[in-house]
């Protein structure tokens, strides 16, 4: 595995909320052009983790690479602009603004004004959603909200994406639909970190895994690797 | 020494019980009462009136509290409860019963009312005299803030309000009827602000606008206290009245003013949940650690 | 959906309402000014509502008695005085509105009021600009030197000098200030300073009280150690006068107070229980309490009572108000006309008026009131008792220390003693 | 850009001729009168702007009413050209920014939002009246002028450009002309690149921060922007009254445009500037009547008018005839039909 190709890298990363360690020493390589997913239980400390890839939250200690740039002490918005998107757990779109307005927030900021229209209508058109263009977003379903605010996390260009339970409250069929996207952009050229805890979909998508456990690296390795690591599927796996 | 103990002593009391009422509306409910010093000034005008009229002033000082506090409830239930939930127009209308309540006092009692005499004389220590009835104030401060704590620790209300403080939508899902709690909460800030017209009403010039001179320190207080109405103002009283008795005796009553905003102000960009914020973490790393 | 439809028409009726509103108010009232009337239109401004309205309200009802007698006796020139008079609401901002209305649209002849200083200070301007006589009857701190502007109150040439002698030769030369932190404050504590030096006292402190400031233990343990012989109170508002039952409860009752704000507008000896105010001494041009002696005070008290009976209280600022309206009465009739210079004329004439505390003078140069002072204090129930009287005590300390001649040259603005 | 038919540019429309024609209408008093009432305008669009459009909620807009105000005083009566009056005004509403870019800067990149920021801003506006009220002695001078105290300033000169003073109906036109262009701008603010990362500052700032908008950087800029704003109205104000005092920072002169832009509909400044106009006009009148249940009515107004139409009075008027007249639907709430005008 050569440096170059490691586009995200976590060192000895922890985060300590009071005296409760919500994510500790942990060391994560994602390659660039990966499919990588973090697995684990509730409270795995897997959220926490994206928030402080995105610099929601500041690591208490440890340091976050991106691009072999140290981007520990970066703002939010600097990271988006060295090209790392997120999409959250719960959706973080505009409920009172419609469709349009809410791709339009996100793409404008990173495409030249005269190209806007456009590439809101490619994204809408991959996201399956064109014909919901003016819709309030109050009014979509919970899959179509997932969906354009993935669309959106894609308007800012990023070379990773950062995907918080992606086909989270879909159905089997709007979750195959997430999957083929996901598997898509990923071809593109897309780096994509994900978490899921829905086995068969990981399964499906995921070529390389990382597995928590209360805030702590459990194991790690292909997808098959996990499947059969007898410990993970005791603390994790057998439960779910 | 004993001078600047008696000092401190007023303004943490001034301190206290001008905010009580305000940090417990604010605190439990989320609302900016810009009545605040309204309520403070009819607890005042009941207390002096019903004394005048040949009324015990401890018993008048109970009247006020109930007058207050039902005059809150009546405000609730016909203004406040059609708002839980939006601090922003809470402001707004608020400021508009303020003015109701500053002028209406004024058409019905005219500009101003005979005062009462401050009961209870003066000790004398060292050759100088204090006022017992302020090192009472003081005393009822830290009593009352007491009570509140019983109030909000071992009563079901106090359970039931905290828990609708914390989480409303949870604590409705379990059963508690919030908005009933938030009325009592109301009417409560409104009886403690009551009182605290009462009890100031004998030492101060009574006039409809008695309650402008709380406002600014009950703000203060709450702000540097933050959300809890308990901790909140008991630490930000106690720091508050440290640095104005400080200032004030060694610049000056107009540092002493200025000093508590200048306060308010760096405690709200450094840590904006306040005291009860700083608390609140303290205690969680103890308990986790 | 009738209903709604119903709901919809309505909330546009009010559009066109509140529109039309706009427009009318616009227009309606600029068609009514009339300067051919029968009457002469006098502005007042007094606070009725605010911070200000205890003394504003006395100030407003002595300015409808005053305009009522009058009437009584026939009028001015053949009209009536028509008395328009807005609530100012203790609100600077609200004074420059209504100057620049009664001036503008209701076309008043002249202007009486504002209680503060700073009141005074937002329309004194307005009245230069409009050439519109302007009365500000009130006690303040003196300097105003306008050729629009005539005071009929008290100034420290009337109350600070003789009251500040008084309490050095009765009590001893150690005096301490505590004043207002503001204008009023800041120079009347001046005043106090010059006249301690020039009598051969010494001033021990001078302390500033922010407007608002209502808890005094650190200024009153301050005045304890500094054992002064007088203590001189300049402190305004309901707020700042919470100092006398904190002094009452921890001061020192043996040290004599001195003011000129105290008892004689607020009536503060009245409205505290004893002895918040006992042992005060307090000069004014005019004291309710002066009628156990004088009878001209006596005949405006009752007449004020009778007027209105619910009345607290009948002060020096509405004695100023109403010797005011008199005087420019007195001024109207002998010019013969409303025109502001011919009344003006008139009054630099040295007219005067033998008002409710004897006679009242204007003083040509300066614009301000040669008038008696009477001086009082209370005992330990707070009962006044009045000691002495100085007759005719002249406003000069414009015209004499400033060269201020308004009958010679114009000028307008406020000289203080600071630099 | 294209302009949609709808109620409230109608409104706005006919508001803006009215107010051109008004001068002939009506006598010298109401001109000058209604110039008052417009200068105030400003500090509620101050508001509508940095709360309606940006929500940031602030009780601070009176303390660049005030410094503004105090800055243009003592820049002129110390500079004593009166030429350079415009120069003043100019200054002043960039140093109204400025102070604002600082304290936004102070508040934002801190993490102080909500209703923190009215309660910061509430201090600092008390902060500045204490002191500002104690400036009295000979000490407070600036250049040649005394910052007096309680009693402020006075005689402060009008705006001259070249030899041309503006007093009477030319100061209302001059109002009116810099009104009408801060409408526009504002008009057109909403919908450009910078208003709509606004309005999703306003509606979720985490989710802004995560499409790459530096969120404290646009809030100081918005906050800048309205700082100037109510700059404006203050300095207009003391060209209108040739004076300024402390009391423009007190509670009172803080709390009325939060009022006057919550009761109106806040996220709407043709609703800002017709129901400013209105209260001050419908105040001064009850006023000037000198009934003492003046207050009382206001007070019942406002409670009422927050009680029975949450989203503003004004605001919920010209919603009603949008849905009458022109059957307009679209709850969004940049409120325009998507593709066609964004």
């Amino acid at each position: 595995m050569s440096k170059e190709a490691v586009l995200l890298e976590l060192r000895h990363v922890g985060k300590y909320f009071g005296g409760l360690r919500a994510v500790d020493d942990i060391n994560i390589k994602v390659e660039s052009g990966d499919l990588h997913c973090l697995l684990g239980p509730n409270g795995a400390g897997k959220s926490t983790i994206f928030k402080m890839i995105m610099g929601i939250y500041k690591p208490t200690n440890g340091s976050v690479f991106f691009n072999q740039r140290n981007v520990t002490h970066l703002k939010s918005w600097d990271r988006v602009k060295l090209g790392i998107s997120i999409k959250m757990q719960t959706p973080g779109v505009f409920g009172e603004l419609t469709v349009y307005e809410n791709m339009k927030i996100a793409v404008q900021h990173f495409t030249r004004h005269a190209e806007v229209k456009s590439e809101v209508s490619r994204l809408l058109e991959l996201l399956m959603i064109r014909d919901l263009k003016d819709e309030l977003v109050d009014n979509l379903s919970h899959g179509q909200q997932q969906w354009l605010e993935i669309g959106m996390a894609l308007a800012c260009k990023p070379k990773l994406l950062l995907l918080d339970e992606p086909a989270a409250g879909m159905g089997p069929e709007e979750t195959d639909r997430t999957a083929e996207l996901i598997r898509q952009l990923n071809q593109q050229g897309i780096t994509i970190l994900f978490i899921d805890h829905d086995m068969a979909f990981v399964k499906k998508l995921a070529r390389n895994t990382t597995v928590l456990h209360l805030g702590r690296k459990f194991a790690e390795g292909t997808v098959e690797e996990i499947e059969t690591n007898q410990q993970v599927v005791d603390i994790y796996l057998g439960k779910s | 020494m004993e001078d600047l103990l008696y000092q401190f002593m007023n303004n943490f009391a001034f301190l206290i019980l001008s905010a009580i009422g305000l940090a417990v509306i604010f605190g439990m409910m989320k609302i900016i009462n810009l009545a605040h010093g309204e309520f403070i000034m009819l607890g005042a005008y009941i207390a002096t009136l019903a004394t005048k009229a040949g009324i015990p002033l401890l018993l008048s000082i109970l009247l006020s509290v109930v007058g207050v506090g039902i005059f809150g409830l009546i405000v609730d239930r016909l203004i406040i409860s059609r708002l839980y939930g939006r601090t922003l127009d809470s402001v707004v209308v608020t400021w508009g019963v303020s003015l109701v309540m500053q002028q209406g006092i004024l058409i019905l009692f005219g500009p101003s009312l005979e005062t009462l005499s401050t009961p209870l004389g003066s000790i004398s220590i060292g050759g100088s005299d204090y006022s017992l009835y302020r090192i009472l104030l003081f005393v009822t401060a830290i009593v009352l803030l007491i009570l509140l704590y019983l109030l909000f620790t071992k009563t079901t209300f106090g359970l039931h309000s905290r828990a609708a403080m914390q989480n409303a939508e949870i604590a409705r899902s379990m059963g508690v009827n919030t908005n009933r709690i938030y009325s009592f909460t109301f009417s409560i800030g409104a009886a403690l602000a009551g009182l605290t017209g009462a009890l100031y009403a004998p030492t101060m010039a009574v006039s409809p606008t008695f309650g402008g001179g709380f406002l600014m320190p009950s703000f203060v207080t709450v702000i540097v206290g933050g959300a809890n109405p308990l901790i909140g103002p008991s630490l930000s009283g106690g720091v508050l009245g440290v640095v104005s008795t400080g200032l004030d005796a060694t610049w000056g009553t107009f540092f002493g003013r200025l000093g508590l905003l200048v306060v308010a102000i760096l405690v709200i960009r450094i840590m904006p949940l306040g005291f009860s914020g700083l608390v609140e973490k303290l205690s969680v790393r103890k308990s986790r650690g | 959906m009738n209903n709604r439809k119903k709901r919809k028409s309505l909330s546009l009726l009010l559009v066109f309402v509140l529109v039309l509103a706009g427009i009318l108010s616009g227009c309606g009232k600029s068609s009514g000014s009339n300067d051919d009337s029968k009457t002469i239109k006098l502005g007042v401004l007094e606070d009725r509502s605010g911070d200000f309205s205890l003394v504003g309200i006395q100030k407003y009802h002595a300015a409808q008695l005053a305009v009522e007698e009058i009437n009584k006796q026939g009028g001015l020139l053949g009209k009536k005085v028509q008395m328009v008079a807005p609530d100012t609401q203790s609100d600077n901002k609200r004074y420059q509105e209504m100057a620049k209305r009664l001036i503008l649209q209701d076309k008043v002849a002249a202007i009486m009021g504002a209680f503060s200083s700073a009141s005074r200070e937002a329309i004194r301007p307005i009245m230069d600009q409009n050439k519109m006589l302007y009365f500000y009857n009130n006690q303040y701190e003196g300097g105003v030197a306008d050729n629009m502007t005539f005071n009929t109150g008290a100034i420290p040439e009337h109350q600070m000098v003789p009251l500040i002698q008084y309490m050095i030769k009765k009590f001893g030369p150690r005096v301490y200030t505590i004043a207002a932190d503001y204008n009023f404050g800041q120079i009347s504590a001046q005043w106090v300073k010059k006249t301690v030096e020039a009598n051969g006292g010494k001033l021990v402190n001078e302390e500033f009280i922010p407007l608002g400031v209502s808890q005094f233990s650190s200024t009153i343990s301050r005045i304890k150690k500094a054992k002064p012989d007088v203590l001189v109170t300049l402190l305004v508002g309901q707020d700042q006068s919470s100092f006398y039952e904190q002094w009452s409860k921890s001061g020192d009752k043996s040290i004599p107070m001195a003011s000129t704000v105290n008892m004689a507008q607020a009536y503060e000896h009245k409205r505290f229980a004893a002895p918040a105010l006992a042992n005060m001494y307090v000069t004014a041009t005019f004291m309710e309490e002066l009628d156990q002696k004088y009878p001209s005070a006596k005949k405006f008290v009752d007449k004020f009572y009778k007027k209105f009976p619910n009345d607290k209280y009948v002060g020096m600022e509405a004695e100023s108000e109403y010797t005011g309206i008199m005087l420019w009465a007195k001024a109207v009739k002998k010019a013969k006309s409303t025109d502001t210079d011919k009344v003006i004329k008139a009054l630099e004439s040295g007219i005067s008026y033998d008002g409710p505390a004897g006679p009242v003078t204007i003083d040509p140069k300066t614009h301000h009131a040669i008038r008696n002072v009477y001086l009082v204090h209370t005992d330990a129930k707070q009962k006044v008792h009045i000691d002495t009287e100085w007759k005719d005590v002249k406003p000069d300390w414009l015209s004499k220390e400033k060269n201020v001649d308004l009958t010679k040259k114009q000028e307008a603005k406020q000289y203080t003693p600071l630099k | 850009m294209l302009v949609k038919l709808n109620t409230e540019n109608i409104v706005a429309v006919l508001i803006f001729l009215f107010f051109f024609v008004y001068p002939v209408l009506v006598d010298a008093y109401s001109v000058m009168n209604l110039a008052y009432f417009l200068s105030m305008v400003f500090l509620s669009l101050s508001l509508s702007l940095i709360w309606g459009y940006c929500g940031i909620f602030s009780f601070g807009q009176a303390v660049f009413f005030g410094i503004s105000g105090y800055f243009y005083a003592v820049f002129t009566l110390n500079s004593g050209i009166t030429t350079l009056t415009p120069l003043g005004l100019i200054l002043g509403v960039l140093i109204g920014g400025v102070i604002a870019w600082i304290l936004g800067y102070f508040m934002f990149y801190g993490g102080v939002n909500d209703v923190f920021v009215g309660l910061i801003t509430l201090c600092l506006t008390l902060v500045l009246e204490t002191f500002m009220g104690q400036t009295a002695g000979d000490q407070w001078m600036i250049g040649q002028v005394n910052l007096g105290g309680f009693n402020g300033i006075n005689s402060i000169p009008s705006l001259q450009i070249g030899s041309f003073i503006l007093t009477g109906n030319s100061f209302y036109y001059f109002v009116l002309l810099i009104l009408l262009a801060v409408f526009i701008f504002l008009k057109w603010f909403e919908f450009s690149k910078l208003g709509i990362a606004v309005v999703a500052i306003r509606e979720n700032r985490e989710r802004t921060k995560l499409l790459g908008y530096n969120v404290p950087f646009i809030q100081s800029l918005v906050f800048a922007m309205g700082g100037a704003l109510a700059s404006l109205s203050g300095i207009f104000y003391v060209l209108w009254g040739n004076y300024i005092t402390p009391s423009a920072f007190g509670l009172a002169s803080a709390t009325i445009p939060v009022v006057l832009v919550a009761a109106g509909g806040r996220k709407n400044v043709t609703a800002a500037l017709l129901f400013t106009v209105l209260y001050y006009w419908f105040s001064q009148t009850l006023s000037a009547s000198g009934s003492e249940y003046a207050l009382i009515i206001l007070g019942l107004v406002l409670i009422v008018a927050i009680l029975f139409v949450p989203n503003g009075l004004i605001a919920s008027l010209f919603h009603a005839g949008d849905q009458l007249f022109f059957r307009e639907h679209s709850k969004s709430l940049l409120r325009k039909k998507g593709a066609k005008t964004l």
